[in-house]
């Protein structure tokens, strides 16, 4: 067995595992740490796989970015310590299906999909060209997701205007 | 006394790491930043430029007791504070030392006959490592008994104690 | 530190729901100056609400003071406020000189203005220092102390003591000045007043500092008068009222010296930011005042009189029945002191007045609505010394 | 203004409630009786010739023997050099030197047994503490505190220290206290 | 046993890092070794570049080492090796050639750094601000000004109790150092000390290094969620709002430099940089000058140094999200602290400041780069090296010393305010000025060029203001620090 499968499985298994705890785990922020688990072992999957800006990406916008966001939501704004999650009975239910039948449309992907085995080569300039695809054959959607973050971004801020008005955020930094 | 001590069999090897980790002990006295009332000002002078506690390594003041190794008890200990001060002492990590400076945590001071409200003596509630005398102390009496709670480290050891062997 | 008590009241309705929590500052944190502990009600960053609990070290100096000899009481006074002990060794002695009604001699005042004044300077130099720290600089600390020692080592010559004197006592002083006393002193004030700008320059202008102090912690001159403010407290809202002028004692009438008060910004090399009564007014009267002790221990270095230092003072010191109720200008304001006699050595009843205990107590009143890196920034520039709010 | 003037005008608007005045000497000061003070207060800060309006100092006073407690305030009038005497909500800041418009202190006369007395926290901000640190140490009580609790003592203390008759603590929470002088107190007052 | 080591410490340790240097650098040789002798052979053999003969076995490098192929007259291009040496060092030239072997070497290596360069920069810190403040600093412990205070601290830091705080999350709580600290060593993968000096050289190893930093983040505030202490909370609370919102300018900062040299790949950048004291590129336009500045005060914010060292201040938040934490624990924080500092000096040298080349041009010293052993070893010195980014890194920590020491501290809103109303909209504006530049001034107009002089100019005047004012103080260092202090200072 090769180095890169011995990391494979180990990184296979620490991202499954990791997901495994998350969803296990009742205290909010341990399934925050979990989920980073998860999100580095993916990452280095990708690094792995020489997709070095997939990688560097998952690492930056998820673990870096999204992750701390909603820890720091979880922070802000539910009850500090030793709150535990309990799902009821029925929320179990309906969890179990959405994921048996996402489970069941993964396995039919995989089926039939074609595989590649090609030792991966790190391609020389693939920064480049994502940035050439990204602006060039894609630009709708590349815009359309601009547009749509920007609408989020104004609904944020139009969201956060009454808690700045009581406070005294905005007055002190005229 | 932390988490090493009276683990191991004296021996050699022993003595020789003992050497080392009471230097080491010695030379990082990290105190708190706690001050309690005219001793704390002499306790700053000791750390400002003049006489420059950092010198032997004991100038790095922590803020929060849990990264600190000494506890200068700089000041008069009244009984509304006296609580605390045991708190504090608590959630210092061993090895732990307490340096009982000037004449009011000593045994109560100008208050010791009317201060009803003060403790007489800091060791009625924590116990003492080294006492400075003074009312209070100069500087260079708490570097004094700095080096005399080094010269007290150096003597310890992570061997096992004889069993009747009480004292600290 | 302690008593991790949570609290969680809903907020105002229609307002976003908010945790509200307490949180216990001190009695052991590096911003309090001591023992002082500060429970703030907070949401988020955002401190709603403070209340200082005192009596850390409350070290029953009255009840000591009705129990021993006014001379025996003067070494107590050195501890109320430690930073200040000359001073408050003054206003006991006047008070008490006042009661027996003793003259002290000529050249016994003027020992008393120069230690006065120079414990001034010292404890504003430790004020100005912890200032600094509070706001997050740390090396102005250590340049007052590095100042501070000179005027210790002053001190020590005179009486032996770098902190706690027992010095200035009634009748006057109780040892004539050292040889070479004026000398230093004159060396030192050359050498002093350039720092004072110097430290001007480092910190009071500082950008970070002007826009961590200026506008915050606003004092009104009604409520300053209404909560008992004294000293820089009372003068950095802009009141004009120094008891060395307006009610003058000792032989303060005799000096020409300016007093200090807070002013608008814009002018006067004030940064624009500044509003009278703000933290950075009361912090930058101290180090006014400084200049103008200055000049006071320069005057009286000049006229400074031959001949005793201390007044014949009877052995045992007899009461004689009656009060007397005496403010001196103390460092942080008026040091007060109430002596009942009674026809005895020993007094009925001695009462301190801290200007820091009513300074403090305007901290519940200011410390509302303000952002938590606020509460070091108002508590610091009031300058408390726990000494003697609590005594 | 001197004491004398008002003491004078003190007497002259409450006949009753001025007992004695005491204008000479080092310590001039005004008795009123209890029941009255609030009102003197009131008065005292607000009448436009007085204008007392900084409270400096509350004062406790065990006169053990006698049954009594007096309760002393410390008043000083601070004039503005405009010569307005009251202060607007915010008067101007002034590089003029604000006058001493007079001092006075006011003596209330309380029985030692129950010691109690209006509270003017709400006259004089500055007398929450002040009156707060006298029930501490003396255990006159004030009516109609904001907060009426001690102080610097803890919440759990017994008895109140500054009394004449106070006994030292043996211990407290555990912690020892040593050597509470024994008798001392009758021996200053004998 | 005191008094013997008291004397021998000091040389031991001076050789110690003298020895480290050393063999620090014989790998950096034999890798080169290595590669050529695979070129060679290859030649020789005639071998396909990812052929079957890829890996050398240890009869090729014994043979080569030897000098006894066939044809080949001088084997070894820059190094001849003796009969019996070449046996020793042919299976540690054998190890050299793998992957493996080398990125186990780097590990050590970064790991080794950090650990060395944190207690360095901790003894250091404390000399700084000693010195600023006119006192002496750490003097007794070691010796010679107290060089063995952070050894005493680590060991003593070991011996603590480890605090485990009831009503503390127990998993949470451990993990949160580690989950700081790891990403703290993990940027310095991508890091390179050198063209040659890189654990992994990724074509988005600029990218890398800025996701290793926004993951720490989640350490610290897990640490503060988990310690179960409000100060802690409210620390981990403000360096989670400090850290995202300070992390978009700092990005922007970054895309000024990247726009230019149109690359993420770190070393590429560094080699840009290599003709001299105006090739680098902060001094190229005035864009990038004001990105630099934008990108140091951006990552000031990022290690959470002064003036924006909210996350622990010490007058507000006793020691902020660390109250809690003890012991060794307690250190891993401290590692990554001083690690990030390193990490963004370093940035800023690779990015701005000409990476790892001297300001002399490197095409001066290129015949010494392939001459004999000492003449490299001085090229390294002169010339380029990692000697000289880590000198750049650590003058830049000094920069963050120098800074901490002098400066207050901000408040929460002020550092929101100046991120969001100022260092966002200037970052912007910077680098939409460096897209009109990059796209319409060419590199030798006229405009092009006197904006190169100027602001190589003002880094040169900046650079020898610095030299100056440290030049001033060390011939002053007795008078500037008062009276009173000089009598107490040693040899007065």
């Amino acid at each position: 067995m090769s180095g890169e499968a011995i990391a494979f499985y180990m990184l296979a298994v620490l991202a499954a595992g990791s997901a495994l705890g998350c969803v296990i785990a009742t205290n909010i922020v341990r399934m925050a740490l979990c989920l980073l688990g998860t999100l580095g072992a993916v990452a280095l999957l990708y690094f792995l796989m020489a997709a070095n800006f997939l990688g560097v990406i998952q690492l930056i916008v998820y673990a870096g970015g999204t992750l701390i966001l909603i820890v720091f939501g979880i922070m802000v704004t539910s009850r500090m310590y030793g709150e535990k999650l309990k799902p009821r009975r029925s929320e179990a239910l309906i969890g179990a299906l959405v994921v048996l039948a996402l489970f069941a449309g993964l396995v039919a992907i995989l089926w039939r999909g074609p595989w590649v085995t090609v030792v991966p080569t790190e391609q020389p300039n693939s920064v480049a060209a994502i940035g050439q695809a990204l602006l060039g054959t894609y630009l709708v959607p590349f815009e359309l997701a601009s547009v749509l973050l920007l609408a989020v971004m104004i609904g944020a801020a139009y969201l956060a205007q009454p808690a700045a008005r009581n406070g005294r955020g905005t007055e002190r930094e005229e | 006394m932390g988490w090493l001590h009276n683990r191991f069999e004296e021996n050699l090897a022993i003595t020789s790491v003992n050497w080392a980790l009471n230097w080491a002990r010695s030379s990082s006295i990290w105190p708190m930043t706690f001050g309690l009332a005219c001793c704390a000002i002499e306790m700053m002078a000791a750390g400002a430029s003049r006489f420059d506690l950092d010198r032997f390594g004991a100038g790095a003041f922590r803020a929060t007791p849990r990264q600190s190794d000494l506890m200068v008890v700089a000041g008069t200990v009244t009984f509304k504070m006296a609580s605390r001060i045991r708190r504090l002492y608590n959630q210092m990590p061993d090895p732990k030392y307490v340096l009982a400076m000037g004449a009011c945590t000593i045994g109560g001071g100008p208050y010791f006959k009317y201060g009803y409200h003060v403790v007489k003596g800091v060791d009625l509630i924590v116990p003492v490592d080294v006492y400075i005398p003074g009312c209070p102390p100069r500087p260079e009496a708490l570097l004094e008994g700095l080096m005399r709670l080094q010269d007290k480290m150096k003597r310890e050891t992570i061997a096992k104690k004889p069993a009747t062997d009480s004292h600290d | 530190m302690e008593e991790n008590t949570l609290s969680s009241q809903p907020a105002a309705p229609g307002a976003i729901r908010t945790e509200e929590m307490l949180v216990n500052m001190g009695p052991q944190h590096p911003s309090t100056h001591g023992v002082l502990r500060l429970m703030l009600r907070t949401d988020g960053e955002l401190v709603l609400e403070t209340i200082p609990h005192i009596g850390y070290l409350h070290r029953c100096a009255e009840k000591i003071g009705e129990n021993v000899t006014p001379v025996q009481f003067v070494p107590i006074c050195d501890r109320l406020d430690y930073l200040a002990g000359m001073n408050n060794d003054h206003g006991y002695s006047l008070a008490v000189e006042k009661l027996c009604g003793l003259e002290v001699p000529e050249r016994g005042h003027y020992i008393r203005v120069i230690m006065c004044e120079l414990n001034r300077i010292a404890s504003h130099l430790v004020s100005f220092g912890c200032y600094g720290m509070d706001i997050g600089a740390f090396t102005p600390f250590l340049y007052a102390f590095r100042e501070r020692e000179y005027i210790l080592d002053l001190f020590e010559a005179t009486c032996g003591a770098r902190l706690t004197y027992n010095y200035l006592t009634i009748g006057g002083a109780s040892l004539d000045l050292p040889e070479g006393f004026v000398d230093r002193l004159a060396w030192f004030l050359d050498y002093f007043e350039p720092k004072i700008d110097e430290y001007n320059n480092l910190l009071s202008y500082n950008y970070i500092f002007v826009k961590r102090t200026a506008n915050v912690g606003v004092i009104s001159v009604a409520d300053a008068i209404a909560y008992g403010l004294t000293g820089p407290c009372l003068r950095g809202s802009g009141v004009k009222w120094d008891l060395r002028r307006c009610a003058p004692y000792e032989i303060y009438d005799r000096f020409e010296f300016d007093i200090p008060v807070g002013m608008p910004g814009g002018s006067n090399g004030i940064p624009p930011e500044v509003v009278v009564g703000d933290s950075w007014s009361r912090y930058y009267v101290r180090m006014l005042e400084m200049k103008q002790s200055v000049r006071i221990l320069r005057q009286c270095l000049q006229q400074m009189p031959a001949g005793e230092f201390r007044a014949k003072v009877p052995r045992t010191l007899k009461l004689p029945a009656g009060e007397v109720y005496l403010e001196v200008e103390g460092v942080r304001g008026q040091l007060g002191f109430l002596v009942v006699g009674e026809n005895k050595p020993i007094p009925r009843r001695v009462k301190i007045r801290g200007p820091s205990f009513c300074n403090l107590s305007i901290v519940p009143h200011v410390c509302r609505q303000v952002l938590l890196a606020d509460v070091p920034a108002i508590v610091g520039s009031i300058d408390v010394v726990m000494g003697e709010v609590d005594r | 203004m001197t004491a004398q003037e008002v003491a004078d005008i003190l007497k002259q608007r409450f006949p009753v409630a001025v007992a004695d005045a005491a204008v000479e000497g080092p310590h001039p000061c005004v008795a009123v009786t209890p029941e009255a003070w609030h009102e003197v207060a009131v008065f005292l800060r607000d009448d436009p010739r007085l204008a007392m309006n900084m409270l400096r100092c509350i004062s406790g006073v065990d006169r053990h023997p006698e049954p009594q407690i007096d309760v002393v305030y410390e008043l000083i009038a601070m004039r503005a050099p405009g010569g307005a005497a009251r202060q607007e909500p915010r008067p101007p800041a002034s590089a003029e030197l604000w006058q001493n418009g007079g001092t006075i202190a006011i003596r209330v006369r309380l029985p030692r047994d129950n010691p109690r007395v209006r509270s003017v926290a709400d006259v004089w901000p500055a007398a929450d503490w002040l009156e707060r640190e006298t029930f501490d140490l003396l255990g006159v009580t004030f009516d109609g505190h904001p907060d009426p609790r001690r102080i610097l003592c803890p919440d759990d203390w017994i008895g109140h220290p500054l009394r004449k008759d106070y006994e030292f603590p043996k211990e407290y929470q555990g912690i020892p206290a040593a050597a509470a002088p024994e008798s001392d107190s009758s021996r200053v007052t004998k | 046993m005191g008094s013997i080591l008291r004397k021998v410490a000091f040389p031991i340790f001076l050789i110690g890092v003298a020895a480290i240097i050393v063999i620090a650098w014989v790998p950096a040789l034999l890798y080169g070794t290595v590669d050529s002798m695979r070129d060679d052979l290859g030649r020789f053999y005639k071998w396909e570049p990812r052929g079957e003969h890829a890996t050398l076995t240890l009869d090729n490098i014994r043979q080569y080492l030897e000098g006894s192929i066939a044809g080949q007259s001088a084997p070894a291009a820059h190094i001849r090796f003796g009969r019996s040496t070449a046996a020793a060092c042919t299976y540690v030239l054998w190890l050299l050639q793998f992957r493996i072997t080398r990125d186990v070497l780097a590990v050590v290596g970064v790991v080794g750094f950090v650990s060395l360069f944190a207690m360095f920069a901790i003894w250091w810190e404390r000399k700084v601000a000693a010195r600023m403040q006119s006192r002496l600093g750490p003097m007794r412990v070691g010796g010679w000004h107290g060089w063995a205070q952070s050894l005493a601290d680590g060991i003593k830091l070991l011996q603590k109790e480890d605090i485990f705080i009831a009503g503390a999350d127990p998993v949470l709580f451990r993990m949160a150092a580690y989950v700081a600290f790891i990403p703290a060593l993990g940027l310095f993968i991508a890091l390179p000390f050198s063209a040659a000096w890189i654990a992994r050289d990724l074509d988005v190893g600029l990218i890398f290094i800025l996701a290793m930093y926004g993951v720490g983040v989640l350490g610290v505030l897990i640490a503060g969620w988990a310690s179960n202490n409000k100060w802690s909370m409210f620390g981990a609370m403000r360096e989670a709002c400090q850290m995202i919102s300070y992390e978009i300018p700092l990005g922007f900062a970054l895309l000024v430099p990247i726009m230019t040299v149109g690359t993420l790949r770190l070393t590429t950048i560094g080699d840009l940089q290599s003709g001299g004291f105006q090739t680098w590129l902060a001094f190229r336009n005035p864009f990038l000058l004001a990105a630099a500045l934008i990108f140091f005060i951006a990552a000031l914010a990022s290690c959470k140094r002064a003036p924006f060292d909210l996350p622990e201040a010490e007058s507000e938040l006793v020691a902020g999200f660390h109250t809690e934490y003890s012991g060794f624990r307690w250190a891993l924080f401290f590692f990554a602290e001083y690690a990030e500092m390193f990490a963004a000096g370093a940035l800023a040298a690779i990015l701005f400041f000409g990476a790892w080349y001297s300001p002399l041009p490197a095409a001066w010293g290129e015949s010494w780069r392939h001459g004999p052993l000492w003449q490299q070893a001085l090229h390294g010195v002169v010339f380029s090296g990692p000697l000289w980014l880590i000198g750049k890194g650590i003058f830049f920590v000094y920069v963050q010393m120098w800074l901490r020491w002098t400066l207050p501290r901000v408040r929460l809103d002020q550092v929101m305010y100046a991120c969001v109303q100022v260092m966002l909209p200037l970052a912007m504006l910077v680098l939409l000025a460096n897209t009109f530049w990059e796209w319409q001034v060419r590199d030798r107009s006229v405009l092009g060029t006197v904006a190169n002089l100027v602001c190589t100019a003002v880094g040169a005047a900046a650079v020898l203001a610095i030299i100056g004012v440290g030049l001033y103080g060390f011939i002053n260092r007795r008078r500037l620090v008062g009276t009173q202090v000089v009598k107490h200072l040693p040899g007065a």
